[in-house]
């Protein structure tokens, strides 16, 4: 991974956008700047995703964790401007360099699938109820190649083997195939193009277990194949921590904790991302045991934000400055961030940046 | 998602019914804040309480006697002049006298029509729905039977068969359109009844009675309100229709009868549109008006409607 | 371990040899959601039954309410089986509650929170104070100061303030047990565990009992004293946490905790869809997607043959560790 | 079913095609049926009038009978045989001769075939036997004298056509043209509900129309066929049954249209229900017991100023109601006297309803002695404007009375008439130049032999001393005497008060002066032209000098058809342009 | 949806959902054949829908022949209105029209002939029912085809642009236009289209014909397009009606598809936007849409009745209202079984037709 290869200088200002002095080499696959998502305006503006920063090597599974409307979806989304007119883009997204947010509409629209690819969220909906699944996988297909309809049907048909589904299943509609399969169609529809980035919302929430271990084990095995970079987007901490390599958690918009993903789930030095990981019991654990632990409180809502860092009225830890003191991501140790004020203090040997 | 717009909490030594009867009026408001926000809707109701507000004071403005055709004051189908704004009749009556009058008719037949087809569909709706079993399928066939009987002829053939009232034709109305919101009710009803709640109710003990008055009836109600709306300005154009048709009772004056008066003096040869415009104008307005409304409800109650504002 | 002994006590509410079928639509064959299940629920016990989606868990918890009417078995709660005359299930549902999955769908968007809660109390006549009741019960539920929620309407709540609220609703009428389908399923991770822990204290404090069905293990592990595993309408696996989720002796369970993202070993991903309850497979149910069968190692234990064949019983309802397989039979004391 | 129709082509259909002259006239009546056995309507018997010959026609300026298919006729001594001589020179169009054969063949067809007597059954109801000893003689033989012999209204069509007709109750001659037929048009194509299309006979006896063609067109809506005259679609239009007085008033403005105002043959009266009760005295019904009383009736009518009737709701196109036959009628038009006259006097008419017992109470109301309110129906027909505008005033008028009015429209009063279940309604009768008819059904034997059956009585009026005046009429060979003794008929229906004329309505139609040069009415001076008894109007009427113009006007009308329909292709296609255009730009304009 | 006989027009009873989340088949290579079993199962659908369809035309059959019998009016005294008839003569007509025997006998008899189309004979035209319908149903399906065909492509093309640019000026203008035009009573319009366009009023030179179907005096292709000239105004009646009720249907439809999750997909997958509305979503919204086109083309053909009489139109709805006022018995029942067998056979047509749109339905 090219992002351990350099150890980061301690660096005068946590919040600065990604690293410059890094040796000049392509750029990543993805690398998100300071994105902002507002829906609507005016006294209804939702800030819906509130300055991000990622980036995705190819190759490199990011999975993004958090509760339920914290903007995983609007920042997938946004990742191919798909996002309705109501919606307020700034900062960059930088696909192999190029931006999507200047990008012409027809540059755009070559781009998507064939730079980048989404498996959405709830297969159910996401595929068209009046096609056949075969016509809806090779769609992107005579789009963005010069194939001949034969051609694409032939290549979807060999996608959804791929996926583990028969060829023959090209001429089912989806309401003819079980949650897993559609789930699996998505994918291979994913993969029709061969993009070099796979977003993945919540591919398997409202899977059953056995299904949803099939289907992870399937993008696992793909990516693997395929070299593609993949965004995994879930609010199971627990999946991302055993399939992904980095993982970011997402707090009200804002990235609030980030880093490799098995160190973050043992031992996330946010304290939500701490009780993100403790709401996952380890069976086995006697910790666990009679003792659920979950954090009090309720998620915010993200039109009416709280005031200082967006978490402390939840937070077992805050301090009296949380309430007024907005913060950011700051280093964490290793390749790790995390967005608050203790972080560094107990954990950290480097002394504390002035500020 | 939590509202911070907690107003100061109610003072606990209120009962809860005051209280409950405190927050209903606050969801009406909150109601009329949002169908504020649509301004056809706003153009409707204020159309309704301007005609509403002509109906109530039609003897005021126009007097008892601008009906009479012995005292008419003008000529026979005279045309519009500052003395009579809109023309005069055959007999001589001032027209915009007749439409004022018209109002009345046309709004009682409206709404009294309206009301009951959507009572009929809404009781039957709700109880298809609710009930499974021999019940809901003879119900449902009725529905449907009624529902492929054109209504235009069905409520012809019965203003042909019972006599000429004002009440024919709001039977004939209310008998013939409650399909539709039987149909509407029933699949809302059946929506309302696949929901948890109604399923933690009955694991609550409730009863047929408790789920369909409790749960059913208050969820369905919007959607009556909002079919009821639509179902007067078809109503009002029905009346209208049978009027023309000559099918309601010539004695009484109302916007399809004036029509059909103008029709059969001679208005269209005569090329006396005065006569002809007011009346259909009216209809159109109203029932716009009631359109309009009903829209408006309808999308503030399913935002996803995407009614123009 | 703050249970009593559990074993002693006469059970609450059991299930005895209950059968739930649902006749096939269009000609298709009948379901057989629920094929013969004995489970016992003791006072003060929290048992979670777990399994795949659609092995027929949530119709056996709502044929435990009484709403759906068994096709075969009964029912008893106290001793008495279950009367589905109108008067005497009215009773039985004061007595038992439910608390579904999904706490948005299970409030009436027009019915305020007070009103939610004092449902309860209205169908079945409250004679006392009702406010003190609603106050009592939202309170317990852990939503505090009280009077704050009675006039919000569901929508202005927070997903788990939702569930508090149903939770609350089934409190007020002072229930012996809950069953509880699903029920933080649609709740973030993070609210979760506070819903779990109420229970847990429901549980210490009123001596509530409770049916918890889930597809989620982890769930189990937090609270559950006792768990059941279903596939295809059966009980093939129950005992007690501890010692059924360490130490999973049906190879379904083994499956199911396989595949948990942290769990240590290989995972063993079952493959194809859960089967379909209108074909019941003969012998064991699970045999066709053993991998126990599938590996061989059934054939060296020698029940290959029995597996696909020999139906097996159906376990009783009791506390103590029982599997209904040829296999973990055959070798019980070394799995 | 049909007859073979052996199509000699008719020497007109050579002639070139340019030039013709069309007379298109509206109608809002659809025809019934093409069999003149069936045809029951004006429209459908007027159409025959001029596709067959009858045997006599009547003289359009007296009504007299004068000669039709038959030249002569002539009773025996006992009046029970008349002898017919049938003309040599009328053909049918498809070229054979028309003779007594057909004739016999038709009253024979009549009274042996159920099915043929529908339409004009009544004619040979007294017919013993009909024979044609040769061509050119027609015997018919009565069972009892029939005065009415000169008058037989009964088209004759050609036997060698009609013999192959199978079911008569069911043929209605619309499949085959052109018709055969040897009236002064031959009817040549018909559309349901479009139109009949006839030509000139050329070699019709009394001579050939002066139009080539004629068309009924209809229309469903009458003030649709009026516009359409005003446009020049159509040549004339006839009322239904006369124009309303708002048309008439246009049209007498518009450039080239005259009005045709003629003193209707109708009466408009009130009838009230004198209790009904069948030919045994057996009562039935409901009519309002106060009527029972004269003076309720008197009253009644001298509460209704006719006057205003015919200025405000004629307008004009009627004349105030008198006697029971209208003036048109000269010989029989007959006046009340100045003593007898029940002329309008509201005060007059409230001194007689408190003299009948008819109390105003303090609210206004007339209330009887048994304390119940005077309140009456009256039966109104439903497409008849005049009935409910008429309904309107009487309301008015007999509320200052303290009488309550509920008018009843329906479409078809006669279940409540017959039934004799209402108290009043609106009557109106067309008087025959014989006045025997309307006549006859205020006499006992009009009554009913069964309550609610359907039989000849108006309202069932049954008094003794009308019977006798009319038994003595009946038997009243000369013709002052017996218009006398009918005069005094309607004096006493007069007295009565159950039938009171409130108007003779005229019968107002309107034609272009640019399509017809002249056309005769029917009576010659003041009469009018649609629905006469012979066919006069249409036989007479002379195109006007750029008549051919009311025909190129039709093919005007598919040149502006062309012209329409080449405009509505551009605007489609200017429309599909400037939409595929915004298509374009909406594409080009990028948008998500 | 399978229970009903009519497709109920609201979107939620619609799209069907397959609601278990195990699908018919597993991952595996199946043998069956999934698409013969599915044309089986269309066909047992469609059967269904066919048996409904023929017990409502039944139930339309009853109704027809007691519903009128409720009508005042004895048709025999009707036919020899004012003529001189006899007892005799009137029992015979009796006879002859059957009416002499009793309610039920009549009734079986009616339906047995009703069955081979033989619907009695018209009091008032004394032609076999059956012709004279057979001589207005060009007339008026012409009419309503015409209008039909119009209505439907203009009420569905502007119904999906108007709810694509949802909001848009173009939307609120031709929303408003619809609803103006939907509350617009349809005889006035059409009488004032003939004060304005036909007799002509002021400066408008009156160019289309008051009424009728044809003047009569052409033939050929002269004839046809006076048939249109004709037309002209009666068509744009009917159209302004109902393709205000098109358009509203099509742009709700199309809204409620607006949000859905598929055509992000289909955007995601670099669509263009007339793609993304042509291929995915005017497909999806059309299935409400093509219910109701269906039904409304059933009830057109009933509300031409209004359109026929203001502008004197040779068809069905002329011949019904002439009937009713008689009341022509016979003419009038099976004039009311025909407008009834319309709708149920465009109901019917559409509830078949619906699942070769919808793959949901039926199978
Ligand atoms: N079109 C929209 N208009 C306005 N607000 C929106 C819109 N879409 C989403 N939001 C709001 O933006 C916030 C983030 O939504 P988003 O769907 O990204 O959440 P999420 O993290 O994906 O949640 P989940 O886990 O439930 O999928 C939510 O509060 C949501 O209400
Ligand atoms: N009302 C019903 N009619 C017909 N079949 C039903 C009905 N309810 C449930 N079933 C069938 O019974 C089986 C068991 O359903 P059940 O809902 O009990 O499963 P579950 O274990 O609760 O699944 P999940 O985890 O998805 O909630 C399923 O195959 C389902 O299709
Ligand atoms: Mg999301
Ligand atoms: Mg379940």
């Amino acid at each position: 991974m090219t992002a351990t290869t350099t150890t980061t200088p301690p660096n005068p200002d946590p919040s600065a956008a990604p690293d410059l002095s890094k040796p000049i080499s392509e750029p990543p696959l993805l690398e998100v700047r300071n994105l902002t998502v507002t829906y609507g305006s005016g006294a209804d503006a939702v800030p819906a995703v509130r300055g991000v920063d990622l980036r995705v090597e190819a190759g490199q599974k990011l999975g993004i964790a958090g509760e339920s409307g914290c903007g995983k979806s609007t920042l997938a989304l946004a990742l191919l401007r798909l996002l309705p007119a109501s919606a307020k883009l700034t900062g960059e997204i930088l696909l192999d360099g190029e931006d999507i947010l200047t990008m012409k509409w027809g540059r755009l629209r070559a781009v998507r699938w064939a730079g980048a690819s989404i498996v959405f969220q709830g297969a159910m909906h996401s595929l068209n109820a009046v096609h056949r699944v075969g016509d809806q996988i090779a769609e992107p297909i005579l789009l963005h190649s010069k194939a001949t309809p034969a051609a694409a049907r032939k290549r979807a048909g060999e996608l959804l083997e791929q996926v583990g589904l028969p060829a023959a299943r090209a001429q089912a509609y989806p309401h003819e195939l079980s949650g897993g399969q559609r789930q699996r169609v998505m994918i291979a529809m994913a993969l029709a193009c061969d993009p070099r980035l796979i977003v993945a919302d919540e591919p398997t929430t409202a899977l059953d277990v056995m299904i949803q271990a099939q289907i992870l084990r399937l993008i696992e095995q793909l990516v693997a194949d395929q070299g593609v970079g993949l965004i995994m987007i879930s609010h199971d901490l627990a999946v991302l921590a055993d399939t992904c390599d980095r993982l970011s958690v997402m707090y009200a918009g804002r990235v609030v904790e980030e880093g490799p993903a098995r160190e973050v789930y043992a031992e996330a030095r946010h304290p939500y991302g701490r009780a993100l990981s403790a709401a996952f019991p380890k069976i086995g654990d006697p910790a666990s045991r009679r003792a659920p632990r979950g954090l009090p409180g309720d998620p915010p809502d993200p039109a009416a934000l709280p005031g200082g860092c967006t978490f402390h009225p939840r937070c077992p830890v805050a301090l009296d400055s949380c309430a007024t003191e907005d913060q950011e991501l700051r280093e964490a140790g290793g390749e790790r961030r995390a967005a608050c004020v203790l972080v560094d203090a107990p954990a950290s040997d480097r002394s504390r940046s002035t500020s | 998602m939590t509202v911070t717009t907690d107003k100061p909490e109610s003072a606990p030594t209120d009962s809860p019914r005051a209280l409950a009867r405190a927050r209903r009026r606050q969801a009406a408001l909150r109601f009329w804040r949002q169908y504020r926000t649509h301004r056809a809707g706003l153009v409707g109701l204020a159309v309704l309480a301007v005609i509403a507000l002509l109906a109530l004071t039609a003897p005021l403005l126009v007097g008892a006697d601008s009906q009479s055709v012995t005292n008419a004051p003008g000529g026979p189908m005279e045309a519009p002049s500052g003395k009579f704004p809109l023309g005069t009749d055959q007999f001589g009556r001032s027209l915009l006298a007749l439409m004022l009058w018209g109002t009345r008719v046309s709004l009682t037949v409206g709404l009294l029509a309206a009301f009951l087809s959507v009572a009929i569909g809404t009781l039957i709706g709700i109880t298809a729905g609710h009930f499974k079993g021999w019940y809901a399928t003879v119900i449902m066939r009725v529905t449907d039977w009624f529902l492929v009987m054109p209504t235009l002829v069905l409520a012809i053939a019965l203003a042909t068969v019972l006599s000429r009232s004002i009440w024919t034709t709001i039977l004939a109305i209310g008998v013939t359109t409650w399909p539709t919101t039987a149909r509407l009710v029933r699949a809302q009803t059946l929506s309302v009844e696949s929901r948890p709640y109604i399923e933690r109710s009955r694991a609550l003990g409730g009863g047929h009675g408790h789920i369909m008055s409790r749960h059913v009836l208050p969820n369905v109600m919007p959607l009556v309100l909002a079919q009821t709306t639509l179902v007067i300005s078809t109503a009002i154009l029905t009346e209208a229709t049978l009027a023309f048709l000559g099918l309601s009772d010539p004695t009484i004056v109302s916007w399809g009868g004036l029509l059909q008066d103008a029709r059969e003096a001679g208005a269209v040869s005569s090329g006396n549109w005065w006569y002809l415009a007011p009346p259909g104008l009216a209809i159109a307005v109203v029932a716009l008006a009631f359109t309009l409304c009903g829209r408006a409800i309808e999308s503030v109650l399913n935002p996803k409607l995407g009614v123009s504002r | 371990m703050t249970t009593a002994p559990l074993a002693t006590t006469t059970p609450l509410l059991s299930a005895e040899a209950l059968k739930v079928t649902f006749p096939g639509r269009r000609g298709a064959a009948t379901a057989r959601a629920v094929d013969g299940v004995d489970l016992d629920i003791r006072p003060g016990e929290i048992v979670a039954l777990v399994g795949e989606s659609g092995c027929g868990k949530t119709t056996l918890a709502r044929s435990l309410l009484g709403l759906v009417p068994p096709t075969a078995g009964r029912v008893t709660f106290a001793g008495a089986p279950l009367d589905y005359a109108g008067r005497a299930l009215k009773a039985y549902r004061k007595r038992v509650q439910l608390v579904l999955q999904d706490p948005s769908g299970s409030l009436n968007p027009r019915h305020t929170v007070y009103d939610a809660v004092a449902e309860g109390l209205r169908i079945h006549g409250h004679a006392g104070d009702e406010r003190a009741a609603v106050s009592e019960a939202l309170s317990r539920a852990g939503l505090r100061p009280p009077e704050r929620f009675f006039l919000r309407y569901p929508h202005e709540l927070s997903g788990g303030q939702r569930q508090r609220v149903v939770i609350a609703g089934a409190l007020v009428l002072e229930p012996e047990l809950i069953v509880a389908d699903e029920p933080v399923a649609s709740l973030d991770a993070s609210v979760r565990g506070e819903i779990l822990a109420l229970l847990l204290r429901l549980r210490d404090e009123l001596g509530l009992s409770a049916l918890v069905v889930t597809h989620d293990l982890g769930l189990a592990w937090n609270i559950a004293d006792r768990v059941a595993v279903m596939y295809l309408g059966r009980i093939v696996e129950t005992g007690p946490v501890e010692q059924l989720l360490t130490a999973p002796q049906h190879p379904y369970t083994q499956a199911l905790l396989s595949v948990l993202p942290e769990a240590e070993g290989e995972p063993v991903v079952l493959t194809g869809e859960p089967p379909d309850p209108s074909k019941v497979p003969s012998g064991c149910r699970f045999h066709v997607r053993c991998q126990v069968l599938a590996s061989g190692e059934a054939e060296r234990a020698g029940v290959a043959e029995a597996c696909r064949t020999v139906d097996l019983p159906v376990l009783n309802g009791g506390a103590e560790t029982q599997v209904a397989c040829h296999w973990a039979a055959a070798c019980g004391g070394e799995a | 079913v049909v007859p073979g129709n052996p199509l000699a082509p008719a020497p007109s259909e050579a002639r070139a095609d340019d030039g013709k002259t069309t007379l298109t006239v509206a109608v809002a009546q659809s025809v019934d049926s093409l069999s003149p056995f069936l045809a029951q309507r004006l429209l459908s018997t007027s159409i025959h009038r001029l596709m067959y010959d009858y045997l006599t026609n009547y003289d359009a300026k007296d009504n007299k009978a004068i000669p039709g298919l038959a030249t002569a006729w002539e009773p025996s001594a006992d009046k029970l045989t008349w002898t017919y001589t049938i003309r040599p020179d009328s053909k049918w169009s498809d070229g054979q001769q028309a003779t007594a054969e057909d004739a016999a063949w038709t009253f024979n067809k009549m009274m042996t075939d159920e099915g043929a007597a529908t339409s004009n059954g009544s004619f040979v109801g007294n017919f013993e036997k009909v024979t044609a000893p040769s061509k050119d003689k027609l015997v018919i033989q009565l069972k009892e004298p029939q005065a009415t012999m000169a008058a037989l209204d009964v088209p004759i069509v050609p036997r060698h056509v009609w013999e192959k007709v199978e079911d008569f109750s069911k043929f209605n001659n619309d499949k085959d043209f052109p018709v055969v037929g040897n009236g002064p048009f031959i009817l040549t194509d018909y559309k349901v509900d479009s139109f009949v299309k006839l030509k000139a006979n050329k070699d019709f006896w009394r001579g050939s129309p002066k139009f080539d063609e004629l068309v009924f067109r209809y229309y469903k809506d009458q003030d649709a066929a009026v516009a359409a005259l005003r446009k020049g679609e159509v040549s004339f239009v006839a009322g239904s049954p006369s124009l309303t007085p708002a048309q008439s008033a246009s049209l007498e403005n518009a450039p080239d249209i005259k009005v045709n105002d003629a003193p209707g043959r109708r009466f408009f009266a009130l009838a009230v229900n004198p209790g009904a009760r069948t030919k045994d005295g057996k009562k039935f019904g409901d009519g309002h017991p106060a009527l029972l009383d004269q003076k309720v009736r008197h009253a009644l009518f001298m509460a209704v100023d006719r006057k205003t009737i015919i200025d405000k709701v004629f307008q004009g196109h009627a004349v105030e109601g008198e006697g029971y036959i209208p003036p048109r009628f000269s010989d029989y038009f007959w006046k009340p006297s100045d003593g007898q006259k029940l002329a309008y006097d509201p005060a007059k008419a409230s001194a007689l309803l408190d003299e009948a017992g008819y109390k105003k109470n303090s609210a206004g109301k007339r209330v009887g002695k048994d304390g119940k309110p005077l309140d009456f129906r009256i039966l109104c027909h439903a497409t008849d404007p005049n009935d409910k505008a008429i309904g309107k005033y009487l309301q008015e008028w007999w509320g200052e009375q303290g009488i309550g009015l509920k008018v009843d429209c329906l479409d078809n009063v006669s279940d409540p008439w017959y039934a004799g279940e209402y108290d009043l309604a609106f009557d109106g009768w067309s008087v025959n130049p014989d006045p025997d008819f309307v006549l006859s059904i205020h006499t006992c034997a009009a009554l009913p032999s069964k309550a609610k059956e359907s039989a000849a009585t108006d309202n069932f009026i049954c008094d003794k001393q009308y019977d006798e005046l009319y038994k003595k009429q009946l038997a009243e060979y000369d013709p002052a005497k017996r218009a006398d003794l009918v005069r005094q008929l309607e004096s006493r229906l007069y007295d009565t008060g159950y039938m009171n004329v409130m108007a003779y309505p005229n019968a107002v139609e309107a034609y272009r002066t640019d399509h017809i040069e002249s056309i005769t009415t029917m009576p010659a001076a003041a009469g009018n032209i649609y629905g006469q008894d012979g066919y006069w109007s249409w036989w007479s009427a002379v195109p006007a000098a750029g008549a051919s113009s009311s025909s190129s006007s039709d093919s005007g009308g598919s040149s502006t058809g062309v012209l329409i329909g080449v405009g509505i292709a551009v605007v489609v296609l200017a429309g599909g342009g400037l939409l595929f255009a915004m298509r374009r730009r909406s594409t080009a304009e990028d948008r998500e | 949806m399978s229970s009903e006989s009519t497709p109920a027009l609201l979107k939620g009873a619609a799209g069907v959902e397959s609601t278990e989340s195990g699908g018919p088949a597993p991952a595996g290579p199946s043998a069956r054949s999934p698409r013969s079993r599915s044309t089986a199962a269309y066909l047992r659908y469609a059967a269904g829908k066919l048996a409904g369809a023929a017990v409502s035309l039944f139930a339309v059959l009853v109704t027809s022949f007691f519903l009128f019998r409720l009508i005042p009016g004895d048709p025999v005294k009707q036919m020899t209105g004012g003529r001189q008839v006899s007892t005799e003569q009137i029992a015979a007509m009796r006879r002859e029209f059957g009416l002499d025997l009793p309610l039920w006998q009549q009734f079986t008899q009616y339906c047995g002939k009703a069955l081979t189309g033989d619907f009695g004979t018209s009091y008032q035209f004394r032609a076999p029912v059956i012709d004279k319908i057979a001589e207005a149903l060009p007339a008026t399906l012409l009419l309503t085809g015409t209008a039909f065909v119009i209505y439907t492509l203009l009420g569905i093309w502007l119904g999906a642009r108007s709810a694509w640019r949802n909001g848009s000026a173009g939307d609120r203008t031709n929303t408003a236009f619809a609803l103006t035009l939907y509350s617009v009573p349809s005889f006035w319009l059409g009488l004032l289209l003939i004060i304005t366009l036909s007799v002509g009023i002021g400066p408008i030179p009156g160019l289309f014909p008051t009424g009728g179907m044809e003047s009569g005096s052409t033939t050929g292709f002269d004839r046809v397009l006076d048939i249109a000239h004709h037309m002209v105004l009666p068509v744009i009646t009917l159209v302004a009606v109902e393709y205000a009720r098109t358009l509203l249907v099509m742009r709700s439809s199309l809204l409620d598809e607006m949000g859905s999750d598929y055509l992000t997909t289909a955007r995601a997958k670099g669509l263009r936007d007339d793609l993304v509305r042509r291929k995915h979503a005017v497909p999806n919204a059309m299935l409400p849409t093509v219910t109701l086109l269906f039904v409304n083309l059933g009830t057109t053909v009933a509300g031409a009745i209004l359109v026929e009489t203001v502008f004197s139109w040779p068809g069905l709805g002329g011949l019904f209202y002439q009937a009713l006022s008689v009341p022509d018995l016979p003419l009038v029942q099976a004039l009311f079984f025909v407008f009834a067998s319309a709708v149920i056979l465009m109901n019917t047509l559409a509830d078949v037709i619906y699942p070769l749109l919808d793959p949901r339905v039926g199978r």
